[in-house]
């Protein structure tokens, strides 16, 4: 094991600590080469965004299964005086996000080509995947906010570097709209950190804050509301929601599929660690609103994705729709929707970055989007088409696949405590259907003309990229345990926090139990 | 007695200097009065016992930097006299007005109020015992509490050097020329 | 009549308001420069007087670094200068708008 | 033997999997042959575990055996394991499904001979066996799912198999978007029985399943109606049936007659402990009315295949009417002998359809008897069986139907003649066109314009098979002798309530009779209309049936017009409202800059101003603030 021997007795690796910075040493390595050889760029970073993707690897299967804690832990002192350090750990809520951000990265670093420019792209590509670590990581308000918006500015670069004719107003709306959320968020951070400091002194540090409680029920609940606004705006949730498509149909693929797989997870893991750990009373309180949200997103989601004319576009909103579920399942509170909760975030960053990738294969061949201008590629791309099925239909929640298990434990944990917005939410899934099959078929199905002839099939290149995604799908689909056992113990340590510092209580378990029927009948038709 | 005869004779050089320099029309007068002001601090900063920062102040403040003011001068050779009038600006005249209106009230008002001039706080930078002569004081609290601020410093200097350098520099030809 | 510090502090007040009146009044951008060190000048008096009122020598090594700082002030002012006027004889500041919002 | 119950499923697995991998090498007919032997491994494996089964004890619960495979979704108190479970109603549903299942395969791999997806087709057809077994093999309602949406996908692919047709697209399409209408009600079924009961394992729903208090069990049945509605074809969510006529003939016989549109039933006799009395009605009563509103839809259609599309509605009608009478066993039973005959006339049909070089409209066939001796032979065993021709197996099933619906309710029972004489009216009317009169497939000079043939015998061999199956499939629950309702003994211990029929032998056989007479007078009308052409023809048809009373046209209409621009007004909400409010917010802010811009003169001496004046300001407020 040598220096890999994290957590054991002995040499102890800072693992976290190196998933963390390598890239960012990567950006800086690759900024430094030389302007003459292009190529190289790619190269170098692709070999530090491995090794950080291969350690975040490595971190999920060291991983202990049985502790709901944080794990892999470290902190440094970074500003003393202001109680801001260096605090970052993993524990079941992160650790799937982390390594997912460990894969996406290096393959569309690797699998998509940014057409001009490789350095300053793979620069920002590292950067991002930096960031992106550092926010699930961080542990200390300061540092998270600080990484919450270090992964603007590669994503916006991106998008207004290497995207499409709209790039400048899509990029600028990226970052306006999800500036003005986080903006308040800081208001919001500081808050909390001057209003907890007592005789403990000034902290911003996320686990000492949580277990402090200190705040009175008004300003934790004031407070909660801006962090949640910083977050409904990241996931995004419907009304919040329209800086999505544009900055989906315009980035380059690498962006949509990087901000589709890990930057909106930013929004729903900021719920989870910043809202319902941090503010627990307040995140109950406010749970009917962020789960009706939740709920019109899913529906709402869905028929607009319905009409879109552009395929990107189309994934943008179906985005929307996946992402309601995800909240809904948050703010249910029970275990089962917290964990599905948690690994549809997985499952959308796979299912939906195949889309993006596919929809982007789709451009390079035939340099448009619209969907009208497609038809009948299944002709000519069958393995192509065969992909995309698969693809569609995770997304689509085929039992087997990986989006079942995430929306069905979300839907069956949610139907619990809230069992009307379940019922409407379920109905998701016959638009889900709609959207999707309907897309495929005029892009993929009918008589082709001459231009839907000439277009390739998969090539083995594409396909290479494509693999890990399709492996995810179906292995998560199968066999999902190694995630959700990873996923439980802390699902249930936070909700242990929630009951411990609100009103809220768990739904019992239903108990196998027989009950009369005459007396319980009255009794059913009083309740929901 | 004889402090009091110092510090009016200072005062009156710094003043009319001061004067001097914003009414002056030529350029090469401005410069000139402003050393003027310069030796008329220097005075006071020996009669305040900063004796290190008295020698700087000449050295450093009359001795270089109003010299650098003079050769850019007579570099772009602009020592013509030139009219005082403000210029077409609007609210710069009544601008000019109320800060100098303004500055002398606020600073009339404090002296008819204020008794005494400090709140009296122990010293935080180090003291002046009386016996430690003041360079050797400034030095200790230069190269101990504030070591890295000074280290700093010295990069300030070297990047306007640089900096100054790269701005003054000849065009290499007239269209590689940075347009402004 | 004691000279007390009081004493220095207007002077360094009335040479900072000489200063900022000059700054606003003068179109020279070199003369504009000059005004700037007769403000430092008469800031680096209350610091120094404030450093004999309270015996104490971090008000003269504020004073270093102000020294410092306006040194190179004046030399990357100066730089700009003459980059401008070398392109622009006789230009004053009131021809200088490029900034414009 | 029992432990073997996996390969059921594994077997059609692996085949999808070499398939998938190397069916293009294989090609025709390797592909084809791979397949059926895979199909075929599967039928044998379930006869295998039904012998094991065999030898256990009938009673004590002795014949329920469950294989866990692994957890496939530990969620704190939800257990959710990846498991089988074998009982007389999964072995039964299992063995017929492998059975004409093989046979569809072997069908397929003469009917699919020289199309282009030859492998394909058969990657497909053992996808979607997978699916089904795993259908009726799952141990608990989540693994039901999983293959209740795979037969849905597999449904999907294979409806739209010939994809370039758009026609065949958009009704794999709609079939699919239908039925999770239907899955939809699944699911909300699953929460419901979890948040009421704590467990989904089928085993632990069924002793629990009767103490469910009567409203949630009512809401349970409901839901769980609604997804057997859109599975099995039920009205209003029957639409997409039709429509999946677009794919091939053997699809339409295996995936839309015999085998997944019977899943809806299933689900409802293996959740039969917790339905609800008053579900029950609601059950019976939709569906006979879909069984009679689809037989009167079959009277006037001139496809061939629409006619059986309409017929297999009907007859799926008739075992919700069993399930809502609390006839399980003779919606089992009924389940078991459609798949036999109905099977057949599909594969009959594309029999006719492949020999007729993909003429699908009866009005072009004609005297094709003596062409095609082995399919006519055989489709009229199918058309004597569905017409309840004693002794075909039809007739068994039929009557123990009808015998139910008399009990529950003799309205219920009329209906159900009522759509017997017209489901042998029909039928007749299809044999006659096809087999009988004169070939109008001539012209008017005696030429050919097609040049019918018979099969080839991987094509006939099934269809005799099936017709052997249609004549003597009543054997296995024969009401003559108590000891001879084999199924029904079978069965039995899965059901919380037996149902026993409490009407003497005389209404028995009066029933009978009656129901005898009804499908006698139906053919007897088809004859003189379409073989003696005795009645004029053209009233028989009317338009109003021929749309199937215009149901699907009104939904078409309706989801194209408002629906569609109910989503447009969406989007374009979306753009105009929401986006039009974010970039409204920031033309605002654009504009209030614009009113401050001139503050920003761009001259350095103005700006000093500014700074001075400010300077100024604070000075002037500190010393207003502070106590000096």
């Amino acid at each position: 094991m040598g220096l890999l021997a994290a957590g054991e007795a002995g040499v102890n690796f800072p693992l976290l600590n190196a998933v963390i910075i390598i890239p960012a040493i990567g950006a800086l390595v690759v900024a430094l080469l030389p302007v003459k050889r292009p190529e190289m760029a790619r190269q170098v970073g692709a070999l530090f965004s491995v090794a950080a993707g291969a350690l975040s690897i490595y971190m999920l299967v060291k991983f202990d299964t049985h502790d709901g804690g944080m794990q892999f832990e470290s902190v440094q002192s970074w500003i003393p005086a202001l109680g801001i350090s260096w605090h970052v750990g993993v524990d079941g809520i992160s650790i799937l996000l982390i390594a997912l951000t460990g894969v996406i990265t290096p393959i569309v670093l690797l699998g998509v080509d940014p057409h001009h420019d490789p350095k300053p792209y793979t620069a920002w590509l590292l950067l991002l995947q930096a960031g992106s670590f550092g926010a699930f990581a961080a542990l200390d308000l300061f540092l998270f906010f600080v990484m919450f918006e270090i992964v603007l500015v590669p994503m916006y670069m991106l998008i207004g570097g290497w995207g499409y004719e709209g790039r400048k107003y899509a990029a600028t709306k990226f970052f306006l709209y999800t500036l003005a959320g986080s903006a308040l968020m800081l208001v919001a951070i500081v808050s909390v950190a001057a209003l907890s400091a007592s005789d403990g002194g000034l902290t911003f540090d996320l686990v000492e804050l949580a277990e402090r409680q200190a705040l009175a029920t008004n300003t934790a609940r004031l407070c909660f509301v801006a962090f949640a606004l910083a977050f409904v705006i990241k996931v995004p949730m419907v009304p919040f929601h329209t800086w999505l498509p544009d900055a989906h149909t315009q980035a380059p693929t690498a962006g949509s599929v990087v901000l589709a797989a890990v930057m909106l997870k930013l929004g729903t893991y900021g719920m989870l660690r910043f809202g319902l750990y941090l503010f627990p009373e307040a995140s109950v309180w406010l749970a009917p609103t962020l789960v009706t949200l939740a709920v019109i997103g899913v529906i709402y989601g869905a028929i607009v994705a319905t009409m879109q004319k552009d395929l990107k576009r189309l994934v943008a909103y179906s985005s929307v729709a996946h992402m309601g579920f995800i909240v809904l399942g948050i703010f249910a509170f029970t275990t089962q929707s917290l964990q599905g909760g948690i690994l549809q975030m997985i499952n959308h960053g796979i299912s939906t970055g195949a889309l993006f990738l596919m929809v982007g294969m789709i451009y390079e061949r035939r340099k448009t989007r619209q969907i009208s201008e497609l038809k009948g590629l299944q002709v000519s791309a069958p393995i192509f088409a065969g992909t995309f099925t698969l693809v569609m239909l995770s997304s689509i929640g085929l039992p087997g696949l990986n989006g079942f298990v995430g929306e069905f434990l979300i839907l069956i944990g949610s139907f619990e405590t809230r069992r009307w917005w379940t019922v409407v939410a379920a109905s998701g899934v016959i638009l889900a259907a709609l959207y999707l099959l309907w897309a495929y078929q005029r892009v993929f199905h009918g008589e082709p003309e001459p231009a839907d002839l000439a277009t390739e099939d998969l090539k083995g290149r594409e396909a290479l990229v494509l693999l890990p995604f399709l492996v995810g799908i179906v292995f998560l689909g199968i066999y999902p345990k190694p995630a959700l056992e990873r996923i439980e113990p802390a699902v249930n340590q936070l909700l242990s926090h929630i009951e411990a510092h609100s009103d809220y209580e768990r739904p019992e378990p239903a108990a196998p139990v027989v009950v009369h029927l005459e007396e319980e009948t009255e009794h059913e038709e009083g309740g929901e | 007695m004889i402090d009091t005869v110092v510090f009016i004779v200072a005062a009156v050089i710094c003043l009319s200097g001061a004067l001097g320099v914003i009414l002056a029309k030529n350029p090469v007068h401005s410069a000139l009065m402003l050393v003027m002001t310069l030796f008329g601090i220097a005075v006071q900063f020996v009669a305040l016992e900063a004796h290190f920062l008295a020698a700087v102040q000449v050295i450093v403040y009359a001795g270089a930097i109003v010299v650098l003011f003079l050769f850019v001068i007579m570099l772009l050779g602009v020592d013509k006299a030139t009219d005082l009038e403000v210029g077409s600006l609007k609210p710069q005249k009544q601008g000019a007005i109320m800060f100098a209106v303004g500055g002398v009230a606020i600073l009339a008002w404090i002296v008819v109020t204020v008794s005494t001039a400090t709140t009296g706080a122990p010293a935080v930078g180090g003291a002046i015992d009386g016996e430690t002569e003041n360079v050797r004081l400034l030095a200790r609290s230069l190269f101990s509490d504030y070591v890295y601020a000074f280290e700093l410093t010295s990069l300030l200097l070297v990047i306007a050097v640089i900096g100054a350098v790269v701005l003054a520099r000849k065009p290499k030809n007239e269209t590689g020329e940075v347009a402004l | 009549m004691d000279v007390t510090t009081g004493w220095y502090l207007i002077l360094g007040a009335l040479l900072f308001i000489i200063g900022g009146v000059g700054l606003l009044i003068r179109r020279n951008p070199l003369v504009m420069l000059m005004c700037v060190e007769l403000m430092l000048n008469g800031v680096n008096l209350s610091f120094v007087s404030f450093s004999n009122e309270l015996g104490d020598i971090g008000g003269q090594t504020v004073v270093f670094f102000v020294l410092v700082v306006a040194a190179a002030e004046v030399v990357v002012g100066l730089g700009l200068i003459v980059a401008i006027l070398r392109r622009r004889p006789g230009t004053t500041a009131d021809d200088l708008s490029t900034l414009k919002g | 033997m029992l432990e073997l119950v996996f390969l059921i499923p594994a077997l059609p697995l692996l085949g999808f999997l070499i398939l998938l991998l190397g069916g293009r090498k294989l090609g025709e007919p390797g592909a084809g042959w791979l397949a059926t032997a895979m199909s075929a491994g599967s039928f044998g494996a379930t006869v295998v575990v039904l012998i094991g089964l065999l030898g256990e004890d009938s009673h004590s619960g002795g014949r329920s055996f469950e294989q866990v495979l692994f957890d496939w979704l530990p969620a704190g108190s939800l257990q959710v394991e990846a498991g089988f479970l074998v009982d007389p109603l999964s072995v039964t549903m299992a063995l017929f499904v492998t059975g004409v299942g093989t046979l569809i395969h072997l069908y397929s791999v003469g009917y699919m001979h020289g199309d282009a997806k030859f492998s394909k087709f058969f990657l497909y057809l053992n996808l979607f066996l997978f699916s089904m077994v795993m259908l009726v093999l799952g141990n608990n309602l989540v693994v039901t799912f999983l293959g209740w949406e795979g037969v849905g996908a597999c449904s999907y692919f294979l409806i739209s198999f010939w994809h370039t047709r758009d026609s065949a697209a958009t009704a794999g399409k709609k079939a699919f978007v239908t039925n999770r209408v239907g899955d939809w009600g699944f699911m909300v079924a699953t929460f419901l029985i979890w948040t009421t009961l704590g467990t989904v394992t089928y085993t632990e729903i069924a002793p629990l399943g009767t103490g469910i208090a009567a409203t949630t069990g009512t809401a349970i049945s409901l839901l769980l109606f609604v997804a057997a509605a859109g599975k099995s074809a039920q009205f209003p969510l029957y639409v997409w049936l039709p429509d999946a006529m677009e794919g091939p003939t053997p699809v339409s016989a295996m995936v839309h007659a015999a085998t997944m549109v019977t899943s809806g039933v299933y689900l409802l006799v293996r959740m039969n402990p917790v339905l609800t009395n008053d579900a029950l009605t609601v059950i019976a009563i939709v569906g006979a009315a879909t069984a009679l509103f689809a037989a009167l839809s079959a009277v006037a259609q001139h496809d061939i295949k629409k006619v059986l599309a309409y017929s297999t509605i009907s007859q799926l009608g008739y075992m919700f009417l069993a399930i809502g009478s609390g006839a399980y066993v003779a919606a089992i039973f009924h389940v078991i002998t459609h798949a036999f005959f109905k099977a057949l006339l599909f594969l009959g049909s594309g029999s006719v359809i492949h020999g007729m070089h993909d003429v699908q409209d009866m009005r072009k066939m004609g005297a094709l008897r003596k062409l095609m001796p082995i399919t006519a032979a055989t489709f009229i065993v199918g058309w004597l069986a569905i017409a309840g021709v004693p002794p075909f197996s039809g007739f068994w099933s039929k009557d123990e139907i009808l015998l139910a619906a008399w009990e529950k309710s003799p309205i219920l029972w009329a209906v159900g003649l009522v759509t017997a004489l017209l489901t042998a009216y029909y039928m007749s009317r299809q044999v006659f066109l096809v087999f009988f009169g004169k070939p109008q497939w001539v012209d008017a000079e005696g030429t050919e314009t097609v040049h019918p043939h018979e099969s080839p015998w991987t094509m006939t061999a099934p269809l005799v098979v099936l017709a052997g199956a249609a004549i003597v499939g009543g054997a296995i629950n024969l009401p003559l002798v108590s000891d001879w309702l084999v199924l029904e003994h079978f069965l039995d211990p899965v059901f919380a309530h037996p149902h026993h029929f409490t009407s003497g032998t005389g209404t028995k056989v009066t029933l009978a009779v009656i129901s005898v007479l009804a499908g006698l007078v139906g053919i007897a009308v088809a004859v003189m209309a379409w073989l003696l052409k005795r009645v004029p023809t053209d009233k028989l048809e009317p338009a109003f049936l021929e749309n199937a009373m215009y149901v699907d046209s009104t939904m078409a209409r309706v989801v194209s017009g408002p629906g569609t621009d109910s989503f447009e007004a969406a989007a374009t909400f979306d753009k105009s409202v929401v986006d039009g409010g974010v970039n409204g917010l920031a033309s605002i802010t654009a504009k209030l800059g614009r009113i401050i811009q001139p503050a920003q003169s761009g001259y350095l001496r103005n700006y000093a101003v500014g700074v001075a004046a400010g300077a100024l300001a604070l000075v002037a407020w500190f010393i207003t603030r502070v106590s000096l």
